[in-house]
């Protein structure tokens, strides 16, 4: 039967003086027994990854252990000096961690970074350490072991770089197994098979597994017991069901509610005519190569042909590298398509000069992914806003002016015209993006990943926006997202991009409801937590 | 400004402004404490420093009272270390700039002409900039200067390759901004402050390359730099070494404390957008 | 192999720069007052218009300038470098006799630099912000500003004269004749001075890149894996960070090379080193444009060698660059 | 700030002129009869590389200091600055002076083994002396022939008379002889043994390390008996005056001459006992600290205006603070040291008279309006410690006076093509070297008519018809007497129209090792065969 693994007692870690908060951890009591996955969810500063790090005892150095105790194996480790501790890690207690891209050493072999466990911690001989390596390489489903054991991390894939990861993890049948967000990054086909991995060895092995989210979809899917935790503390803590199906703490309700159900809601009526038409559009890359040879081509859009009826929400989804990027760039032309045409109130967009599209870009405007990049630092916001107006010839005045009537609509305070992009939050940057796109009055809005980079509840709170805007301006919008939830909750027609072409589009009911293509089959299919998302929808109607 | 307040956490950094803040007391005061022209005929030469009241710091070869000529130095070096770092930092960041922004054919070639002046040893430039125009204080001024664009001109391209395809300035692109709006509007004051540190660099590196051409013998005569002292100094400097010795350490002082505020400046002021 | 291509082709590419130096060169001495004729003169102590005309007539100086630069490289072409009019000998000859001193300069100055920039880096970024980083630091800062010419002086003073440790110049000692193991003690012992004065202000530059490229090493996410595997701080540098830190210190490699023979201009003229250095300052004072140019076609070939060097080392280091590109 | 208030101290601190006087009165302690040990290597400063070392071809202390070792000249000076016999045993001329025989010393061979011949002194003469040495060529303007009718004898032919004296006087620096068969074929000037010299002299040439070093070892067959006494000379190359100091000290270097320490190094090893610092054994090579007038500056060709320069410098106190006992005050172009030819000091000086100039110059109509009257370019010369001094001085002097002075600095080939080609000069300051003859390097630096661009001559744009007579009378005076009258002529004219200045005597100071025996002891031996010299245990 399963022992208890991991116990924290009333944990508390100080934050510096000048952080915004005292305590990144108050009072923090939990336990993990053997062969059982604990799901840790949250939103982004609520110290679920400080608590992983505290317990490893891998703090940065101004952060301190106030009080609490940590037992593991009969041991303290919050007692515990650096030579036991470095006992501890990767054989009693090991990590993996959310960013595949870096977490492993450039400069050497998968097969050395993953041996290297055995060498600290055991004295085996080296071609034992080779055999225990391609073992394990085996055990996680990478593909080709014995190459992917000589191969450098830049030449494996996010996904594989995962794998790796794990089996370094597990290397030393660690008791137990603590997961920071290891599928985040991921495409979701592949978070899904990594979570699967992820519960076969734990169910084989017997590991105890801390698994720390902020993805209720995940948690659904794979946790048996569930802890939330809000500002440091623990708000709710139970078994996955209770948590989900019968949420206590108004924390845990309002993050549920907060994800968006898969089932899309009841469609809108759509105008018959079609704002923008895309027809045939293609665009390759050439990199690299000497004088012309050994170039890689990558064809990153192929003869895509799509329609905007006027005033609705045409969705384009896929995973990374599916090409929906390089299409909306190349709609607003910040990229020149190779061929086809792009039709927008009856002008053919694909063939304008350099300077004809730097006149008439008024008619389309862009939101973009990242809050931090897309806003330059050295502006005031309201600055940031009239740009475009007094690019277009306004004076700046009247335009300062219609730029703070903007704040209002897109629900920021008209004062805050005055203040630096840094000093708001991810969400009111977004609201800012959005202002300046629309001081233009566009016809046509192009929303690249817009609410990706942000906390569940703060892209409810935005979609919702969106929403309203589009009724009241009469807006028509291509939004682009790789989830596929999001997509349900806000497009009218949807399609699916997969290696640069549209493998199906049509109502977002329909393409969801009745997926026809194979691949968009198996992207429904990975949405983790998929019934507990369409039960949850009808509970939450 | 929390820059600000994060500048002055360091000690260094404020014993570096210090420094600085006091060389530029020295050429500033130059003109009350030492009326006469630093260059006169003061007294007997060689007179060893604190012997004689008259003469603090004691005079030179050629008769010159040695403390008017390290204020007057410091003028003369801030001025060459400044302009030159003027020059020097216009020349990088407009070729950089372009080749940065550009980039295709039109960062190739300002690329093969940044190269060519870096494979090329600096200080041969110099001596042949000198030989060639002379060596007034304008004219070493302006080829210390010319010698040491390469260095900013390579960082404020990397600045522009990775800022070009920043989101904000591909919204600039969108809102319809003419290329001159977007290099100067948006790209440029992002890309400033660490060239602006690095101008730290540049100044000290000048500094040292005046002084060396004045060690030569190759610097503007007619004017009482540092350079020109230890060059003077040479000749006695088995004996009277302090002739030498004393400019040698103003130099110092002054280089170290340029750098010590550059660095103090690249720790407080690292650009919002590059830490996140 | 992919990196002698990728190394090839940057050499291929400096080519261009390289005939870029030698014209500009070429035309912004011409602009100079006198010429090697003048400066012959000088040196003779006099001579009359006759023997002036002659002599230019024989250096091939009444041609005009473009014919003089048209020749020129043409025999560059051919890897004549000409005729030298101060040393009356082949270009090549002169500066093949003044390389070694050079290239033993800068390669002890440069691993001198390398070396104890990277130990004293790594030392300081250990230590960071305690008594050894501030130390290390500080003194960074004052090597750095240390006039090199300065410098060497007082070393002369101080060390040859004062303490009659180490010779106070020239390459090796003439009158006794000594070879093989002593010849060489004996060059080191002239070049120990020389290579500390030049090497010190790069000593400063290597120690505050190795400490900034660790700092920020340190902080990369698989420092953190490493540490999470259980190896201790010691191993942690030396298996994971140390290698990742070098890369920013061999590319300064390449570009240091150019401004190290600048720099050996004054520290071969104060320790009396018949290096490409002094000859250089000599060629420029002397108006001598055949040897001038055939020094700048010299160190930027060295400079472009050691680039190619670093560009192989780094492709080492580094197995992503080997891949793309 | 008024000169007269500086507390001017006899003894400065920085020359204790009392140790070096005694060591220039005696510098041979009488030793009790030591007879000169063989062997040893000895080792010279040679601080300035030249591009060739053949004295045939290139008249410069540079050459001498190597190629006067290894080839020698037909007459040298003896102790006490008389003609004496090298390669030449006797010589007689003609009373029309245009003929003068010299009888050839017997069994004297090359360092190659070929024998000496008065064709090899026929070859030199001809083909050297007359076309590519300079200032030989204008001492041999008139050489028509040299006959050599046996290989003892050579016959020089002038057109128009060439006075024995002076010949005499010239050839010490100008008769170096080179080998006919080594220079016979192709250009004199590019060829090999110029950097490899031949010759007759006590030292055999070895190896030259560009930039290093050049060994010369012992002539085993050396015509004169038992000489020379030392088994090697070293030439070390060291540009950097201070390093050469600190060699000597320690003791890798034996001699460094023609002035090559700084003047501070030359007065602190002269209190060392382990050196001689003297200018004994350089009387031959005098030279004077000029400053030249440009006539096409307005202000400058106004006599009133040079004469007010020159008052307004106090040449004694310059000399005394600055350049200590190596230097003496200057009467004209003529030094002192030349006991045929110095004048006496009588003829018109220009004293330290700041009241004077200022007095003049308003005479001269230029009114000091804001402290100056007018600016000056000064361009002196690159090389020399004391000419940077002087410069400086010059520049302080005269700004005293309401004239402002900028000093242009140029390396060698810029300063000759700037001042004595493009004439883009005011004041300019130097050397003038004068060769123990006035006809040799002197008198062209006042007659007119010289090409343009020929350095260290008369390139003032001035002419004054009486003085270039003067000059060419005596340079073809046979009588002694009547040429030494026509030169003292020469001295008050040029003194008194002053189209140059030569206010500083200087003799090249010898730094020498206490050890060296029968050393200086010729007016110019820096230059001479050192056949004789040998260093004590």
């Amino acid at each position: 039967m399963s022992e208890t693994v991991l116990s924290l007692d009333a944990l508390t870690v100080r934050l510096p003086k000048g952080a915004d908060r005292p305590h990144a951890l108050s009072d923090v009591s939990l336990s993990v027994a053997s062969n059982e996955i604990l799901c840790v969810v949250g939103e982004s500063g609520s110290g679920k990854s400080m608590m992983a790090n505290a317990i490893m005892r891998l703090l940065p150095n101004e952060v301190t252990i106030e009080r609490g105790r940590m037992m593991f194996d009969g041991r303290d480790l919050c007692a515990a000096d650096p030579a036991e501790m470095r006992e501890v890690r990767g054989a009693g207690i090991a990590m993996i961690f959310q960013e595949p891209m870096t977490a492993l050493n450039p400069l050497r072999t998968i097969g050395d970074q993953i041996g290297e466990m055995f060498a600290i911690h055991t004295g085996l001989s080296k071609a034992e350490i080779n055999a225990r390596v391609q073992a394990l390489l085996e055990d996680v489903r990478i593909p080709d072991p014995k190459a992917a054991a000589k191969a450098y991390p830049h030449e494996l894939s996010g996904g594989q770089r995962q794998r790796a990861m794990i089996a370094m993890a597990l290397a030393l049948d660690p008791k137990l197994l603590i997961a920071d967000e290891p599928t985040t990054a991921l495409d979701v086909t592949t978070q899904a098979q990594i979570l699967k991995l992820i519960r076969d060895l734990q169910q084989r092995k017997k590991t105890a597994v801390l698994f720390i989210t902020h993805d209720f979809g995940v948690v659904a899917k794979i946790a048996d017991r569930v802890v939330v935790m809000q500002h440091g503390a623990i708000v709710e803590q139970g078994t996955a069901d209770a948590v989900l199906n019968d949420p206590q703490h108004a924390y845990t309700r309002q993050l549920i509610a907060a994800v968006p159900p898969l089932t899309a809601p009841p469609p809108r009526i759509l105008s018959g005519k079609d704002i923008l038409t895309i027809d045939g559009v293609s665009k390759t890359y050439r990199t690299g190569g000497f004088l012309g040879r050994g170039a890689r081509i990558t064809e990153a859009v192929k003869n895509v042909s799509l329609h905007l009826p006027r005033g609705a929400t045409l969705g384009i989804v896929g995973e990374s590298g599916s090409g929906k990027s390089t299409l909306a760039r190349c709609i607003v032309r910040l990229i020149d398509p190779d061929t086809g045409s792009i039709v927008l109130n009856g002008k053919d967009w694909a063939k304008l000069g350099r300077d004809d599209v730097r006149r008439e870009t008024r008619h389309i405007q862009m939101v973009f992914q990242d809050p931090f990049a897309s806003l330059n630092p050295r502006r005031k916001a309201a600055e940031l806003v009239a740009q475009g107006p007094i690019v277009h010839g306004a004076d700046r005045a009247t335009a300062i002016a219609e730029a703070r009537k903007l704040f209002e609509l897109v629900g920021l305070d008209p004062s805050a015209g005055d203040r630096y992009p840094h000093e708001f939050s991810g969400g009111q940057r977004q609201r800012i993006g959005l202002a300046r796109a629309l001081a233009l009055k566009p016809d046509v809005l192009v929303a690249d990943e817009p609410v990706s980079a942000l906390d569940v509840s703060v892209q409810a709170q935005v979609l919702r926006l969106l929403a309203e805007l589009r009724q009241q301006l009469g807006l028509s919008i291509i939004f682009i997202t790789h989830d596929l939830r999001v997509a349900a909750q806000i497009c009218d027609v949807v399609a699916v991009m997969k290696d640069g072409a549209v493998v199906e589009q049509g109502l977002t009911a329909e393409v969801f409801g009745k997926p026809q293509h194979p691949y968009t089959q198996a992207l429904l299919s990975a949405i983790p937590g998929g019934k507990f998302a369409r039960e949850h929808s009808t509970a939450a109607e | 400004m929390d820059a600000v307040k994060r500048y002055f956490r360091s000690p260094a950094a404020v014993i570096g402004l210090i420094l600085l803040l006091l060389v530029i007391a020295m050429a500033i005061s130059a003109g009350l404490l030492y009326p006469r022209d630093p260059l006169a005929l003061a007294g007997r030469p060689l007179i060893w420093p604190f012997s004689n009241p008259r003469f603090l710091l004691g005079t030179d070869n050629s008769g010159r009272d040695i403390a008017a000529q390290i204020f007057y130095g410091a003028r003369i070096s801030l001025l060459i270390g400044g302009v030159a770092t003027v020059i020097a930092i216009l020349i990088g960041i407009l070729v950089g700039a372009f080749a940065g922004y550009y980039g295709g054919w039109v960062d190739n070639v300002l690329m093969r002409i940044t190269e060519a002046f870096q494979t090329l040893p600096n200080f041969v430039l110099l001596l042949v900039l000198v030989a060639v125009f002379g060596s007034t204080l304008t004219t070493v001024t302006i080829a210390v200067g010319v010698v040491s664009w390469p260095a900013p001109a390579r960082l404020t391209r990397a600045e522009f390759l990775s800022l070009r395809n920043r989101e904000f300035v591909q919204a600039g692109k969108t809102l319809g901004m003419k290329d001159v709006q977007l290099i100067l509007g948006e790209i440029l004051p992002n890309a400033l402050p660490p060239v602006i540190v690095y101008a730290s660099v540049v100044m000290a590196v000048a500094i040292l390359l005046e002084s060396a051409l004045a060690f030569l013998r190759l610097s503007d005569p007619n004017v009482a730099s540092w350079g020109n002292l230890i060059g003077l100094g040479r000749d006695v400097l088995r004996v009277q070494w302090y002739v030498s010795a004393i400019p040698g350490i103003a130099i110092l002082v002054t280089v170290l404390a340029v750098s010590l505020v550059g660095q103090g400046l690249n720790d407080a002021l690292n650009p919002r957008l590059k830490s996140r | 192999m992919r990196i002698l291509s990728l190394a090839g082709r940057r050499l291929a590419a400096s080519v261009p720069t390289l005939f870029l130096i030698l014209i500009g060169v070429f035309l912004l001495l011409q602009l100079a007052p006198g010429d090697t004729v003048d400066a012959l003169m000088a040196q003779m102590g006099g001579g009359d218009a006759a023997t002036a005309e002659a002599l230019r007539k024989f250096y091939g100086l009444d041609l005009s300038v473009p014919a003089q630069l048209g020749n020129y490289l043409w025999h560059l072409v051919r890897l004549d470098l000409g005729f030298s009019s101060i040393y009356g000998k082949p270009v090549a000859t002169v500066i093949l006799e003044r390389l070694p001193p050079t290239i033993l300069l800068m390669t002890a100055s440069l691993s001198f630099a390398f070396f104890f920039g990277l130990v004293f880096g790594v030392i300081a970024s250990r230590g960071v912000n305690r008594w050894p980083d501030t130390l290390i630091s500080t003194l960074g800062l004052i090597f750095y500003a240390t006039p090199s010419f300065w410098f060497g002086l007082m070393a002369i003073v101080v060390f040859s004269v004062y303490l009659q440790w180490l010779p106070p110049g020239g390459f090796e000692d003439i009158g006794t004749v000594q070879t093989g193991i002593w010849r060489v003690l004996d060059i080191a012992a002239h070049l120990v001075l020389p290579t500390l004065t030049l090497g010190l202000i790069f000593l400063a530059i290597y120690l505050r890149i190795m400490r900034a490229s660790m700092l920020e090493v340190l902080n990369l996410d698989f420092v953190r894996t490493a540490r999470a595997k259980g190896l201790d701080e010691t191993h942690v540098i030396t298996r994971h960070v140390l290698r990742n830190a070098l890369l920013p210190m061999v590319t300064l490699i390449g570009l240091q090379a150019g401004t190290m023979l600048g720099g050996s201009v004054v520290v071969e003229s104060v320790f009396s080193l018949p290096g490409l250095g002094r000859l250089a300052y000599e060629s420029v004072v002397q108006r001598d444009l055949n040897t001038l140019l055939g020094i700048v076609f010299v160190s930027a070939l060295l400079v472009i060698s050691v680039n190619f060097v670093v560009d192989l080392l780094y492709a080492r280091l580094d197995p992503r660059i080997a891949a793309e590109g | 700030m008024d000169l007269s208030r500086l507390e001017i101290n006899r003894r400065t601190a920085l020359l204790t002129s009392a140790a070096i006087a005694a060591n220039v009165i005696n510098p041979m302690r009488a030793f009790a009869q030591e007879t000169p040990r063989k062997g040893g290597v000895f080792n010279v400063h040679y601080g300035a590389e030249q591009r060739q070392l053949n004295p045939s071809i290139q008249a410069s202390t540079g050459v001498y200091i190597i190629g006067g070792k290894i080839q020698e000249n037909l007459v040298d000076l003896d102790a006490n600055g008389q003609p004496v016999g090298v390669l030449a045993e006797s010589w007689e001329a003609t009373p029309d002076g245009k003929t003068v025989t010299f009888k050839l010393r017997k069994g004297i061979t090359w360092h190659d083994g070929k024998p000496f011949t008065s064709e090899d002194v026929a070859f030199t003469a001809m083909n050297m002396w007359k076309k590519i040495l300079n200032y030989g060529s204008t001492l041999q303007l008139f050489l028509t022939a040299v006959d050599t009718p046996d290989p003892q004898t050579a016959i020089f032919r002038y057109e128009r008379p060439m006075p024995l004296n002076l010949l005499l006087r010239a050839l010490p620096d100008l008769g170096y002889v080179s080998a006919k068969h080594l220079y016979e074929s192709g250009d004199i000037r590019q060829n090999p043994t110029n950097l490899a010299p031949v010759g007759t002299g006590p030292f055999k040439f070895v190896k030259y390390e560009r930039g290093q070093y050049i060994i010369a070892d012992r002539n085993p067959d050396y015509w004169r008996p038992n000489a020379p006494y030392l088994d090697r000379i070293v030439w070390k190359v060291i540009t950097d005056r201070a390093a050469a100091a600190a060699q000597m000290e320690a003791g890798e270097l034996h001699y460094s001459p023609f002035s090559g320490l700084t003047i501070s190094d030359m007065a602190r090893l002269g209190k060392d006992k382990r050196f001689i610092v003297s200018t004994k054994g350089n009387e031959g090579n005098a030279r004077t600290n000029t400053i030249e007038f440009n006539f096409r500056r307005k202000e400058l060709a106004d006599i009133r205006v040079r004469r007010a320069i020159a008052h307004a410098i106090n040449v004694p106190f310059f000399i005394e603070n600055f350049l200590g006992d190596f230097a003496k005050l200057g009467t004209g172009p003529i030094p002192s040291t030349s006991t045929d030819f110095y004048p006496g000091p009588n003829t018109p000086q220009y004293p330290y008279d700041k009241a004077k100039a200022i007095a003049l110059l308003d005479e001269a109509g230029f009114k000091a309006s804001g402290g100056n009257r007018f600016a000056l370019k000064l361009l002196p010369a690159p090389w020399g410690e004391d000419i940077s001094l002087w410069s400086t001085f010059i520049q302080q002097s005269l700004g005293e006076v309401g004239i402002q002075v900028d000093i242009v600095r140029n390396d060698g080939g810029g300063f000759l093509k700037q001042v004595y080609d493009d004439h883009a000069f005011d004041l300019a300051t130097g050397w003038h070297q004068y060769r123990n003859d006035p006809a040799v390097s002197t008198t062209v630096w006042y007659r007119s008519g010289q090409p343009k661009g020929a350095p260290w001559t008369n390139q003032w744009g001035w002419e004054d018809k009486t003085v270039d007579a003067t000059i060419d009378n005596a340079a073809t005076e046979v009588d002694p007497v009547k040429r030494k009258a026509l030169y003292a002529d020469f001295v008050k004219e040029v003194n008194t129209e002053l189209p140059v200045w030569m206010p500083i005597e200087q003799i090249f100071v010898t730094v020498i090792t206490a050890k060296a025996r029968n050393h200086s002891n010729t007016p110019r031996w820096g230059s001479t065969s050192w056949h004789d010299l040998w260093l004590s245990a």
